[in-house]
């Protein structure tokens, strides 16, 4: 992996320095070798902290929401999946792009840090599965680019193959394994609050009084905040895998989120999110030609 | 091109001469007729007029001993074609009907065997000019009046032509040399079994067809039904005595024609089997300019 | 917590000889929020309003539920009694316990009943939770679009110029007049059809408040009602009509000969035509297809002999985009395609012909002025055979309805045979005869005793050629005995049917049509000539098969209700719109392009975030514009944006209300 | 709260009925089923009908909710594509439908039990024969117990 901190650093430096952007976004160091935390840098001299290495997994696109009335500009670091982010921010019109400078870093893939957890530091610790099946290691969108992009070859569509094999299960055996899954949800809403594409100011699970969501942790009400935010999330996930990985009871959320994704690929005509900014979403718009089956 | 084949109970005996030509016109044409073992009577007007379920076992029978063999079945007489074609349908159509059969006659029969009739497959499967180029003997002098008669072409699930102006042995004859004229009765009834039970109304529809055919300048008929061409052909004498009109018109089952242009010897295709004299015209066709002679 | 009266009406017996109205009644009173609960023979009669009001005052109800019949029939009933009562009219919610529970659930009273209960509670929960809401008021536009110019729009054009409204009149083809242009005589008076219509046609082209805007289409309707944003497509007619003052010289000198749709096919027209000789506007167009300049780019003849230079070939289709306040559609009807009758010989025999044709043939102007004669030889026919339902009464091949006019032009057509050919027979083959019309009866009665036409009730089974002579076959069920006839001239009486175009029209306006593509009105008996689309009407025979009386009369009727729209420069608007809580809102704009009436765009507000001044997005619903589908909701995640009486929480109340 | 149990009890309670949510468009599948109502055209008893604006209004979310609360099927109908009074409404209940019936059946809902189609205000043979079906497939399915919320 490309030793891109020394650069990393001194770009955060320069930016600061010449008060190009008033606060910086990167990574640094947690408290365990396979941990990082995302770090918001403003002065220059903090720079030294900033750091690039196999755990720099935690996409950042989220936290501009905290800068959206920020006066000033913002740096941040985006590796290919935290660039779809911004692009899915800006989409949304919850980011003005001037206001952020995109250094784009492209992205060998992370290491699983659960995995690190587990084997201990000086085992071989495998690369996380989102980035297995990454199709976008370079950034899609960056006003400068530290180090040299990639091109790697990378598979043309998605991998359902985990959604193909639980479609294959009998109706019961499906829904045994999602609620047994989803009996183990907090509601933590950890999973909600690290998606870019979840930017609502008040989301309808906060809003006790709508009767939407009750505030009972139980299997239904679970599965009612599973489903409901597979379809808000729908047409609008960048496939960034940072809600199963932030899941503090390991739950798959991401099959939902793909078989969503297979479906509208399948149904509307293949689509990734956060590529551009100006197109309708799947869910926005209609086609004459959609399939029909409601006859 | 392989079909299982159903010759019927009137091939067997009073048209024999329709399935001595069939299988003659089936050989030059390359057709392997499969006749049905120990195949059972189609149960024909009787089987329907006495029971529903009876006159759908009946040729359920025959069509499941096609189907083990994986063959489509070629039925030259009409009556047999249509009860087939019935049973088919029900069988596609309905499952209990279908349950309720292959109880009856302890087979499996899933409708796979289709139905066919030997005009349709002869007119309509087999290009004209795979016939043309068959053709050794061009039927010049034959101007036929094309009779299909009522259950050929109807209802419109079972035929295989338009209705009212079906086409398929016009072309057919054409396509032999031949010349065919447009008239009106193409599809009126022929009396079935009204001239041996009711004779006045019998002879009278009788007489109606051969003034029409006459009017139209015909000086034969042409069909594919054996009681259509017995009643044509051995009630016309009564018919001439009775209404003291002189008609002389041969009646041809179109398989004889067909072996006649394929230069197939008179005798083996039956044509001197009919009550009015049809070797007269044969004749006259034979000894005309032929197109070519070929073995 | 909201006191609520529930009124169980018994609708006679259509409810309570299923539905046990008392015992709902009584189970309705332990319902959450329930403080009266009755039931009453005839909730909407008077005293049935009575009731509902004098228990508004007494208990001091603050919502009403009223089960009965659908909503779509009396709600609007209900809502102005419980507002003379002074409660908002949005406080009252029906339960539909008539044609969703009674009359489908006939042999299963308690299941019935117990149904009647749910749809009684689901209707409380959501009274419950209903808000008060209050009409706006939209502009109007006062200028009315009348699409088709046939006797029916000429008719609605002229009442409601009367009254002194702007209209202009669209018609596809290049001269208004439509069908009654081609037919000859009217029954039952048999006054000339063209010296009833053509007068009309003049004061309507003549009337300084209608605009004639012929050989045009609508090409899209946006808006709604009072606003309705109308393109019209104007065919490019290659003539300049301001300059052309319909001499003719073209028209005679052009070479090109094309069948005449107008004559039936019967005989030709030029390149460049008017349809028929009294058309208005009587100005010529040329049509493109068949004219060997803009076929082969050769000829030009028209243009050099026209002194006035008016013929313009670079003419191209124009785009005219109005704004109107009501829409009377007038769009007429066609003949059936019987071609599926093969047993008739259309087609085969160039003697089998149709009503129209026929009326082409016994017109004066028509291709043989008005001389009966065979199309095949030209021959006069002694015997002609007329046959009644081509197309209509059956179901198998046809259409399931009865056009209802064929049995009296058939009858017309039999006398005009018999006064214009002595000694000739006329044979009728029907299955009933419908006389409906003031004097039908009296005219038919004349046909057969006076020109002894022979009806012969039964089917024809089949038409056939013999000789010069054409035999129809068919059956006289009186006498039960097969018949045979022998005719020189065989007229059908086919179907009336829409326009083919009729359902991409009625897709366009927004209306509803039916299986066989009539237009949908509001109500069969009791909104006849309006549609479930506000401001849009229906007249004549876009709506169902009927003659010109019919015709005539529900065009002025389109007009009155047109009229009562565009008298008013302002009207009230259903208030079920859709509304933005601007503190959720976060300005995603994603609801933006779901608005088919593009009510939604986003405006920047500025408000106090922690101690500064902030400006951001949100969302910004155009109450006017919004007609209250209610898609934007759904595609707001964080339920922003609300549809009011349809709200989130009043559609869960009555999902819970269901269940628990 | 424990493990609550999911295998559904095949032996069908004796007077269970299905219980089903129609989510009906106003100006179609409503106006048919009034118009099934004035042709006398019978059908089971064991729907409850929701009049919503437009089937555009139906959230999926409402979807969930009803069987949450133990509703045994839900059919969310409204006017054939083109016919939509609206213009456009319907087109997006086809997508998010085809989108969430996908998604139901993913997380192991027999899809009998939550169907979608289009019915016009003149198909009332249409509705009567929906209605039949979905009930009898219904009722060979059994209660539904999945998603349902057993607190109440």
């Amino acid at each position: 992996m490309v030793d891109l901190t020394l650069e990393i650093r001194k770009t955060a430096k320069e930016l600061l320095e010449k008060g190009e952007a008033k606060v910086v976004l990167g990574w640094e160091k947690g408290n365990f070798p396979y941990s990082t935390t995302p770090v918001f840098i403003d002065k220059p001299e903090d720079t030294e902290r900033l750091i690039w290495d196999e755990y720099c997994i935690n996409n950042l696109a989220l936290y501009m929401l905290d800068y959206k009335h920020l006066d000033g500009k913002v740096g941040i670091f985006v590796k290919g999946c935290d660039s779809r982010g911004i692009n899915r921010l800006v989409q949304d019109k919850q980011l003005d792009r001037e206001k952020v400078i995109l250094i784009g870093l492209s992205c060998p893939g992370m290491k699983d840090e659960k995995k690190a957890k587990e084997l201990g530091p000086n085992a071989d610790i495998p690369m996380a599965q989102k980035c297995q099946d990454c199709r976008y290691p370079d950034p899609v969108v960056y006003d400068v680019f530290l180090g040299e992009k990639q091109n790697k070859k990378v598979p043309e569509k998605i991998d359902t193959s985990d959604v193909e094999e639980m479609e294959t299960k009998s109706p019961d055996e499906k829904y045994r394994f999602f609620t047994t899954n989803y009996e183990k949800c907090l509601r933590c809403y950890a999973c909600r609050n690290v998606c870019p594409a979840c930017n609502c100011k008040e989301c309808i699970f906060d809003q006790t009084a709508t009767g939407w969501l009750a505030k009972a942790n139980n299997v239904s009400n679970n599965m009612f905040f599973a489903l409901t935010r597979a379809m808000h999330v729908g047409g609008r996930c960048i496939e960034c895998g940072e809600c199963e990985r932030v899941c503090s009871v390991n739950i798959p959320i991401m099959l939902l989120n793909k078989k969503i994704i297979k479906d509208i690929n399948f149904l509307f005509g293949d689509y990734d999110a956060g590529l551009e900014t100006e197109e309708r979403l799947p869910l926005g718009g209609y086609d004459y030609t959609d399939p029909e089956e409601f006859m | 091109m392989k079909y299982a084949y159903f010759p019927g109970c009137s091939l067997s005996s009073t048209g024999i001469e329709y399935d001595l030509s069939t299988r003659e016109t089936a050989r030059v044409l390359g057709i392997d007729l499969w006749e049905i073992p120990e195949w059972n009577c189609c149960g024909a007007s009787s089987g329907h007029l006495t029971d529903h379920l009876l006159s759908l076992a009946l040729p359920a029978r025959n069509m499941a001993i096609a189907e083990e063999a994986g063959l489509d079945v070629a039925i030259p007489c009409a009556a047999c074609y249509a009860r087939s074609k019935n049973t088919e349908l029900a069988v596609c159509n309905s499952a209990e009907m279908r349950q309720e059969i292959e109880e009856v006659i302890e087979r499996k029969y899933e409708g796979k065997a289709k139905a066919r009739a030997l005009l349709d497959i002869i007119a309509n499967d087999i290009q004209a000019e795979v016939i043309k180029e068959k053709v050794h003997k061009e039927l010049k002098g034959i101007k036929a009046a094309c009779y299909y008669g009522c259950l050929l072409v109807r209802p419109l699930a079972v035929g295989f032509d338009d209705p009212e102006d079906p086409q398929s042995m016009d072309n057919l004859v054409k396509s032999l040399g031949g010349e065919t004229v447009d008239w009106a009765y193409k599809t009126e009834c022929c009396g079935a079994s009204c001239p041996t039970t009711v004779p006045e109304t019998g002879k009278k529809m009788l007489e109606r067809i051969f003034e029409s055919a006459k009017n139209a300048g015909a000086n034969c008929l042409v069909t594919a039904c054996p009681m259509c061409l017995n009643n044509l052909d051995m009630r016309q004498g009564q018919v001439e005595k009775t209404y003291s009109k002189k008609y002389d018109m041969p009646v041809f089952y179109f398989t004889e024609l067909t072996g006649l242009a394929f230069g197939v010897e008179p005798t083996k295709l039956g044509l001197n089997k009919h009550f009015v004299d049809a070797m007269g015209l044969v004749n006259e066709v034979l000894k005309a300019d032929g197109r070519r002679e070929t073995a | 917590m909201k006191r609520v009266g529930v009124f169980i009406c018994h609708c006679g017996t259509n409810i309570g000889g299923v539905v046990d109205c008392p015992k709902v009644a009584e189970i309705a009173k332990d319902y959450p929020g329930v403080v009266y609960s009755v039931d009453n023979k005839y909730m909407c009669s008077e005293p049935g309003q009575e009731l509902i009001k004098k228990a508004i005052k007494e208990q001091n109800l603050d919502r009403v539920v009223v089960a009965s019949c659908s909503p779509r029939m009396h709600e609007p009933t209900f809502r102005r009694c419980v507002e003379n009562a002074g409660m908002n009219a949005y406080f009252m919610e029906m339960a539909n316990i008539r044609e969703h529970c009674s009359w489908v659930h006939a042999s299963e009273k308690d299941k019935a009943t117990e149904k009647a209960c749910d749809l009684v509670k689901m209707a409380v929960a959501k009274a419950i939770m209903n808000k008060p809401l209050q009409k706006a008021t939209i502009p109007v536009t006062d200028r009315a679009l009348v699409i088709g110019g046939g006797i029916a729009g000429i008719q609605a054009a002229l009442d409601l110029a009367n009254a002194g409204h702007v209209v202009d009149i669209v018609e596809k083809e290049p001269s208004i007049g439509g069908k009654m242009a081609q037919i000859d005589k009217t029954f039952p008076t048999l006054d000339c059809s063209a010296c009833i219509l053509t007068p009309k046609m003049v004061d309507a082209s003549s009337h300084p408040n209608i605009n004639l805007i012929t050989y045009s289409e609508v090409e899209k309707v946006e808006g709604f009602v009072g606003n309705f944003d109308v393109t019209i497509r104007k065919k490019a007619r290659s003539v300049d009509m301001s300059v052309c003052t319909g001499c003719g010289v073209c028209m005679s000198k052009c070479p090109s000969k094309v069948d005449s749709e107008f004559e039936m096919l019967l005989s030709k027209r030029k390149a460049i035509y008017t349809p028929f000789p009294q058309a208005i506007p009587n100005k010529p167009v040329i049509d493109r297809d068949n004219c060997t300049y803009f076929k082969t780019g050769k000829c030009g003849i028209c243009q050099k002999v026209c002194t006035l230079g008016a013929i313009d070939y670079t003419q191209e289709d124009e785009f005219v985009v109005t704004r109107y306040g009501a829409i009377v559609i007038s769009t007429g009807f066609e003949q059936f395609d019987h071609s599926v009758y093969g047993e008739y010989g259309y087609g085969k025999y160039p003697d089998v012909i149709t009503g129209m044709h026929f009326e082409r043939l016994i017109n004066a102007s028509g291709p043989t002025m008005g001389k009966i004669k065979r199309p095949s030889d030209g021959k006069v026919p002694k015997n002609v055979v007329f046959i009644k339902c081509v197309g209509s009464r059956d179901v198998a091949k046809g259409k399931s309805y009865c056009s209802k006019t064929c049995c009296m032009y058939t009858a017309k057509h039999a006398t005009l045979v018999t006064e214009k050919i002595e000694d000739s027979n006329v044979y009728i083959f029907y299955m009933d005869v419908r006389t409906g019309g003031k004097g039908y009866e009296e005219f038919y009665n004349r046909t057969r005793e006076k020109y002894d036409a022979q009806y012969i009730r039964g089917r024809v089974s089949k038409v056939f050629k013999q000789g010069d002579k054409l035999i129809v076959r068919g059956e006289d069920t009186l006498l039960s005995q097969a018949v045979e006839i022998e005719a020189d001239m065989v007229v059908l009486a086919t179907a009336m049917v829409p326009q083919a175009d009729a359902s991409k029209l009625a897709q366009k306006i927004g209306i509803g049509y039916d299986k066989d593509h009539f237009f949908t009105e509001a109500h069969p008996k009791l909104a006849p000539v309006e549609t479930h689309t506000q401001g849009v009407y229906l007249a004549g025979a876009c709506q169902g098969p009927k003659d010109i009386p019919e015709s005539v009369a529900q065009a002025s009727a389109a007009a009155a209700k047109a009229c009562g729209l565009l008298s008013k420069s302002e009207m009230l608007t259903e208030p079920i719109i859709s509304v933005v809580n601007e503190s959720i809102c976060v300005g995603c704009g994603l609801c933006v392009p779901i608005c088919p009436y593009k009510a939604i765009d986003l405006k920047t507000i500025s408000e106090r975030d922690h101690g500064k001044t902030i400006e951001r997005l949100v969302a910004d619903v155009n109450g006017g514009l919004c007609q209250g589908c209610g898609a934007c909701t759904v595609a707001c995640r964080s339920g922003a944006l609300d549809l009011k009486h349809f709200t989130d929480q009043q559609i869960l109340a009555e999902v819970n209300a269901l269940c628990l | 709260m424990s493990v609550n149990e999911v295998q559904q009890n095949k032996e069908v309670e004796q007077n269970w009925e299905p219980k089903i949510l129609v989510f009906a468009c106003t100006w179609c599948t409503y106006a048919g089923a009034d118009l099934t109502g004035l042709s006398r055209l019978q059908y089971p008893p064991n729907i409850r009908i929701l009049k919503v604006p437009c089937s555009g209004r139906v959230n999926p979310q409402f979807v969930i909710k009803a069987f949450q609360k133990g509703v045994d099927g839900v059919l969310v109908a409204g006017c054939h594509p083109g016919d939509c009074h609206y213009t456009s409404g319907n087109y997006f209940t086809r997508r998010r439908f085809l989108l969430m019936r996908r998604l139901m059946e993913y997380i192991g809902m027999e899809p009998q039990r939550f169907q979608n189609r289009w019915i016009s205000a003149a198909e009332a043979p249409k509705f009567q024969q929906v209605i039949t079906e979905m009930t009898e497939e219904i009722r060979t399915l059994g209660p539904n117990r999945k998603l349902r919320d057993d607190q109440w």
